[in-house]
């Protein structure tokens, strides 16, 4: 039952704060090597080798400079694009199948469902080569269209399997009352099923975005020059043959993960909300 | 309940067989996944078979392609250090996907309190999963120099001398593992926590039997997330590269080279893509082994605990 | 364009370079005068070295035009011409061509003909093979010494070793090594000892690898190269993972005293203070000397024309300005691109310490197999170098189990003269 | 208003029979009750009516048209789920509102018609509320309004009261008996609760293993059980049923146990029972049709007390004829009962012309 429980929760608390040491605990380990890789924009390239490691120096705004200087920003935009198209059109396929899959007993389901999951089992290696013959047939090398279809493929597995188990997790009652109220199917799936999800599908976004925003292999195959995705740019610019410019690549790094915390912090409520259907809720 | 071992994430419990007589809806299942079947068919047969095909030959990037048959095969299974370096991929998975699965549980029972603040901390918890594996690679690198490292400097305040993180065999696998666990522990971590948000506080109540409930009533709303997350970090881990392209070059010598790297080695800096593909192939059959044998494996474990919950209601 | 309309062709030539220090000023010349002269503009496209043989042999892979122009490093060169990826310019149209401003004969002839021509043996180069471009850059590495701790550069590699040792302490490493396992970190450290000590990789004209790799000479020669490490504790063990970026920053913080390093390309590093805390205290010296001989490392590029361009006469028209002397004077000058020409007429514009370095070590300048098997044979041989380096391994058996992989790779090459 | 009608349904599920030749039929403004324990198949009955369950014979009629195979939405049914089945993205009006807007009601009449639910259902205050927002008793009722809002011909209830806890249950069923003779509208409510059955219909339909056992009014059901498993299903404490051998002595038939013997009166007639000979059969009796003596009487048998629950004015007491528990409602009236305490010795008659007969092997009503 969800009733809430007001007394207990006065009566422990005093207690809950001592929860408060361990998650900063565990937020510490996970933030140092944040803190370290972001101090490296800030840092002058001639301490980046120190040892001991320089905790304290006069931060620079260079790396940023270079960052915006160089061609990255383009890439950044293509990325950024190419992120929201395959998130945006590889979570609208998987909504409707993992519904179809989650709602419907077809024969075959299973193996339907097992051949979607393999398709993220295979090495990009095994398939660079033939991704970029297609592409080249279809004249569409070096497209953001390329790079949103290819990275669907690779993203729908993950967002079908997550979003059956939200669906699953929807009592037919509801469905079945929407019906009885006069919806035909489609309007019960997008006006009851899919407004249930919305975690699901948040959550699916947000793993969609993070996968095409950060893809090398594929993106350094199948684009050079108008379509250049930011991973891409980040070796060409920041790893040079003698090098790697750390503060750059540090800058750049941060520079291409803030709009995905944006969006992360955004739907947050969306990411900690779901698969919680209670009989009553 | 779905009565086939390999129906995974399980049916819905309740679900029946629509009405026959529904008859505009026996098209309808169809109608949704339609698309992405289509898609998928469309964009992954030419590959599939076009991936198989180059392994069958000695298929060279810009060079020859001569028809070989299964001589790659042949060669790969008949050599020892193929077989070393699938052990260890297996091994470098098995490490990484435990400790992220217990980790990541850990931390989402940690910080699934409502309590002030914690949102933020959840939030900086999820940030190295949002950030690129070959940024993350990089930066790992060199915070793992034996030589100028910040977690060299800590071991050696901390009295441990100058530990060689990539260099020492066993080091250089933690390293690799511990990359993997930072990065994608987070991963883990927000599944879970979309998991318990399903488990309401009056698990919290009753403090002498708090592992009783925890199996009972917390675990069985976790079986969903848990099976995806470890079936997509152990696809994923096994698939391994930049980490281990990057921190350790697979180095000492070949010693930590996983099965992604040496497709891509063989593949791409030599050029043999043939044999870059059939490696490919063969990491594809061994995930899909591990991969069924998982689902299999949750869906057992999955029943035993909904019965488990289901213990003392009425119906 | 609108038909009708009569206008000089405005072509648009495509370069695929690797991000190099000196590509900005290449760029910027071309902008500034080979664009308003020939009214042709060059997109000069920079990618990561790393992925730049990839990316062409991918590039031709799918037939592709995109590129009217190459850059290379010179091992890919076999594997380029196999490929079909690059012109043949020994002909009437290039350089057959009595109007043509390039003279093959006007480049030195050590570096070029192992950067342009194929097939080409190593060991002794021809000048007679075909050719498939022009020089771009030059590079060997040099020895960079700390010159505020020694008074002179070691000049042979037991001198080398000995100073090592006694410049060894607390807060700083004699010597700094790229021991790595990819690329070609760590052979490019043991390579100049094993040719010093009178080794060889292999034998070019045979395809034999069995018995010169590992001939006695080389495992001495990695013996005393892994005892440095092991025994003498002169390098940091660290080094075993390096690449060149922790071996020159550990000569840029002070960490490590001598290393051998690219030069003239990396010439203004060490005096750059946004880079550097060593700055003024560096000097460069050729690459140590062996029992035998002296040995340096070959780190020179070229450009070719992409056989499958629609423009090579433009693009023919770009190398012949490139090679001109306005564009190599200016590259020359330009000081942190660190630039030497390879035409001999310009060898005494090349003032500063680390382009002076570059010419003396011209007469011993090496390179590794250039064949298409070469990333195979390099890979192979690095890991068991790298084995041999942190002690997996004793040298000998690692040369040995490298010398049995290698020779099955070479017995199985089509150009292996006994698959003829 | 409407009429349903079921005429030979089968159900078949997996391959096995759950709903086995159902018919009956619900009356204008009737309210229906189907009763059964868990796995009776009663559910599955009401989904057949709402067009979810797969009919694999027989025939549903509402108002007199065949609806068997009539999509779910052409049928005009409202209906109760037992987890309520709130939209819980939705406020409380947006959920009343949900129905309407599918019936494409104009604007106005969509307010008018929640506004009006919401007074009858003294929800206006709440109607800006999110499900998660409200009380059980609050949801319950959000759940009835919805479908309230409809004006349905058909009401469908599926346990909508196994939610609340025993206070409220009570409240809500009271409030729902009013609201539903009120408004006049034909329904249909499942339950395995016997005395919300009898509570609320005024027809029951009796349901086991797929199989109507008997339709009635709660008084039929309760004073008339057609077979062993009606009679044992209603009453509170539930029917002493004991095996019995029933013989004819003379004409007369008589059930022997171990324990005792009792003369059966004329009505409960086993036919085709010679003399002479026995058969055996299951004897109920109410245990309000039992009588507790301090002294032994006509046809009383010797017990001893076992177990005694005081409910309210009355007692149910337990106790033991030799090994034999029979329970017994007694009145507290009674100085002596009142102070009854466990192993004394009490006098049982039995109300003769209120015992029950059954066949033992069919569980039939000797009638």
């Amino acid at each position: 039952m969800s009733a809430a429980i007001p007394a207990n929760q006065v009566k422990h608390r005093g207690r809950r704060f001592v929860w408060y040491l361990p998650a900063i605990l565990i937020t510490a380990v996970f933030a140092f090597p944040l803190y370290w890789i972001g101090s490296m924009a800030f840092k002058p390239a001639r301490i980046v080798q120190n040892y001991p490691p320089s905790f304290r120096f006069s931060p620079t705004l260079d790396n940023f400079r270079q960052v915006f200087d160089s061609t990255y920003p383009d890439a950044m935009r293509n990325s950024l694009i190419i992120a929201v198209g395959t998130a945006v059109f590889s979570v609208f396929c998987a909504t409707l199948t993992a519904y179809g899959l989650s709602r419907h007993n077809f024969r075959r389901k299973d193996n339907l469902l097992f051949w979607i999951l393999s398709l993220r089992m295979l090495p990009a290696v095994a398939v660079i080569v033939p991704y970029s013959r297609m592409v080249r047939w279809f004249d569409l090398q070096d497209t953001y269209a390329a790079m949103i279809l290819v990275y669907s493929i690779f993203n729908i597995s993950f967002s079908v399997w997550l979003l059956k188990g939200f669906f699953d997790e929807i009592p037919k009652e509801m469905e079945e009352a929407a019906r009885i109220d006069g919806y035909g199917p489609w309007k019960v799936f997008t006006d009851v099923a899919v407004p249930l999800v919305i975690p699901g599908i948040a959550t699916a976004l947000v793993f969609s975005i993070i996968f095409s925003i950060n893809e090398f292999l594929l993106a350094f195959v199948l684009t050079q020059r108008e379509a250049v995705t930011a991973p891409v740019a980040l070796t060409n610019v920041f790893i040079t043959t003698f090098g790697v410019n750390w503060g750059g690549l540090s800058a750049a790094a941060m520079v291409l993960v803030a709009p995905v915390i944006v969006f992360a912090v955004l739907v947050r409520n969306h990411l900690l909300r779901g698969m919680s259907f209670g009989q009553l809720d | 309940m779905s009565s086939s071992a390999g129906s995974f994430p399980p049916d819905n419990p309740q679900s029946s067989p629509e009405s026959r007589y529904a008859g505009q809806l026996r098209a309808f299942p169809w109608l949704l996944v339609a698309p992405t079947v289509i898609l998928l068919i469309a964009l992954t047969i030419f590959p599939l078979i076009y991936s198989l095909y180059m392994s069958l030959h000695n298929f060279t990037l810009g060079g020859a392609k001569t028809w070989i048959g299964l001589d790659n095969y042949r060669d790969l299974l008949s050599d020892r250090s193929f077989w070393r370096k699938t052990w260890f991929t297996l091994q470098i998975t098995i490490f990484a996907v435990a400790i992220e699965l217990v980790l990541g549980l850990l931390c989402a029972l940690v910080l699934n309190k409502r309590l002030r603040g914690l949102g933020l901390l959840r939030m900086i918890v999820y940030i190295p999963m949002m950030l690129s594996p070959l940024v993350v690679a990089y930066f790992w690198r060199i915070m793992l120099d034996g030589s100028f490292g910040v977690f060299t400097w800590f071991a050696q305040e901390l009295g441990f001398g100058k530990p060689q993180w990539t260099v020492d065999l066993t080091l250089a696998k933690a390293s690799i593992v511990a990359t993997d666990v930072w990065q994608w522990t987070p991963f883990v971590t927000l599944l879970m926590l979309a998991g318990l948000q399903a488990v309401h506080e009056a698990a919290e109540l009753d403090k002498g039997t708090r592992w009783m409930t925890f199996r009972s009533i917390t675990l069985p709303y976790l079986m969903t997330p848990i099976l995806i997350a470890v079936l997509f970090r152990t696809i994923d881990t096994f698939k391994l590269f930049e980490a281990v392209y990057i921190i350790t070059q697979g180095g000492p010598g070949d010693l930590t080279e996983t099965l992604s790297l040496m497709a891509y080695t063989v593949g791409f800096e030599q050029s043999r893509i043939g044999m870059g593909a059939a490696i490919s192939w063969f990491v594809v059959v061994v995930i899909n082994v591990l991969a069924t044998l998982l689902i299999m494996l949750m869906a057992r474990s999955r029943r035993e605990s909904v019965m488990m919950a289901e213990v003392g209601d009425d119906e | 364009m609108r038909p009708g309309h009569f206008v000089k062709a405005q072509a648009t030539l495509n370069v695929l370079a690797p991000q190099w220090p000196q590509g900005p000023k290449e760029q910027a010349l071309a902008a500034e005068t080979f664009t308003p002269e020939s009214g042709i503009a060059v997109n000069f496209e920079a990618v990561n070295y790393a992925t730049l043989e990839q990316r062409v042999k991918l590039l031709v892979e799918g037939q592709s035009a995109d590129y009217d122009i190459y850059d290379y490093d010179s091992q890919w060169l076999g594997g380029f011409v196999a490929a079909g990826a690059l012109e043949r310019l020994d002909t009437d149209q290039f350089l057959g061509n009595p109007d043509t401003t390039i003279q093959m004969d006007s480049f030195f002839p050590e570096i070029t003909s192992r950067l342009v021509r194929y097939p080409n043996n190593e060991a002794a180069p021809s000048e007679d093979a075909p050719v498939y471009g022009v020089p771009w850059s030059l590079n060997a590495e040099a020895l960079w010494w700390r010159n505020d701790l020694m008074d002179a550069a070691p000049a042979t590699w037991e001198e080398l070793r000995a100073k090592a040792q006694e410049l060894t302490n607390d807060s700083m490493f004699g010597y700094a090594v790229q021991g790595g396992r990819d690329a070609d970190w760590i052979i490019s450290e043991t390579n100049p000892i094993m040719w010093g000590n009178g080794g060889e990789l292999w034998d070019q004209a045979t395809y034999t690898a069995q018995g010169i790799l590992n001939s006695d000479s080389n495992k001495d020669s990695l013996q005393f190269f892994v005892d440095m490490n092991l025994v003498d504790g002169s390098i940091d063990p660290a080094s075993a993972n390096w690449t060149i970026n922790e071996r020159l920053g550990a000569l840029l913080t002070g960490k490590a005293a001598m290393c051998l390093n690219w030069a003239p390309l990396f010439g203004g590093v060490a005096d750059d203070p946004n880079q550097s805390q060593v700055v003024g205290q560096i000097g460069y010296a050729p690459s140590p000397a062996g029992s035998v001989t002296t040995a340096a490392m070959i780190g020179c590029q070229g450009t070719g024309l992409n056989t499958l361009s629609e423009q090579k006469d433009a693009a023919w028209q770009y190398l012949e300005w490139w090679q001109s002397d306005e564009t190599q004077t200016a590259m020359i000058e330009d000081i942190p691109s660190g630039f030497v020409s390879a035409r001999t007429d310009l060898q005494s514009l090349a003032t500063n310490p680390w382009q002076t370095v570059f010419f003396e070590m011209l007469p011993s300048l090496r390179d590794m197999w250039n064949i298409p098997e070469y990333a195979q044979l390099l890979q192979i041989l690095q890991t068991e170098l790298n084995l041999a380096y942190v002690g997996q391994k004793p040298p000998a058996d690692a040369l040995d189990d490298a010398a049995l992989a290698q020779q099955v790779v070479l017995d199985g090459s089509p150009d292996n003269p006994a698959n003829a | 208003m409407a009429t349903v009608q079921l005429d030979h349904i089968r159900v078949d599920y997996d391959g096995k029979t759950v709903v086995h030749d159902v018919s009956f039929s619900v009356d204008d403004g009737e309210f229906a009750v189907l009763v059964g324990p868990s796995g009776s198949g009663k559910s599955t009955i009401l989904r057949t009516i709402t067009g979810y369950a797969p009919i694999d014979a027989g025939t549903v009629r509402i108002d007199g048209k065949d609806v068997t195979y009539a999509p779910v939405r052409e049928r005009d049914i409202a209906m109760v789920f037992q987890n309520l089945a709130l939209y819980p993205h939705l406020t409380v009006r947006q959920n009343w509102e949900f129905p309407l807007k599918a019936a494409k009601l104009p604007k106005a009449e969509q307010a008018k018609r929640v506004d009006d639910v919401a007074r009858m259902l003294e929800m206006t205050p709440y109607l800006h509320r999110y499900p998660h927002q409200l009380s059980g008793g609050q949801k319950q009722r959000v759940a009835m309004g919805r479908a309230l809002v409809r004006n349905p011909q058909l009401f469908l209830l599926d346990e909508p009261l196994g939610a609340l806890d025993a206070k409220l249950r009570v409240e809500a069923r009271s409030a729902f008996k009013t609201l539903q003779r009120d408004l006049g509208i034909t329904t249909i409510y499942v339950t395995h609760d016997q005395i919300e059955a009898q509570a609320l219909g005024t027809k029951i339909i009796v349901l086991n293993d797929g199989i109507v056992q008997q339709v009635g009014t709660p008084e039929t059901i309760y004073d008339n059980p057609s077979n062993q498993f009606v009679a044992g299903l209603f009453g509170s404490p539930p029917m002493n049923l004991f095996d019995v051998d029933v013989s004819r002595d003379q004409g007369v038939l008589i059930a022997h146990r171990a324990e005792f013997s009792i003369a059966l009166p004329p009505h409960l007639d086993i036919e085709g029972l010679g003399s002479g000979a026995s058969t055996g059969a299951v004897l109920g009796v109410r245990p309000e049709s039992l009588r507790l003596q301090a002294r032994p009487g006509e046809d009383s048998i010797a017990a001893t007390v076992f177990v005694v629950e005081p409910t309210g004015h009355q007692l149910i007491v337990d106790v033991k004829i030799q090994d034999l528990i029979v329970r017994v409602r007694a009145d507290r009236g009674e100085e002596w009962i009142a102070t009854l305490t466990p192993d004394e010795i009490v006098h049982v008659t039995f109300d003769r012309r209120r015992l029950f007969l059954f066949h033992r092997s069919s569980g039939d009503r000797v009638a």
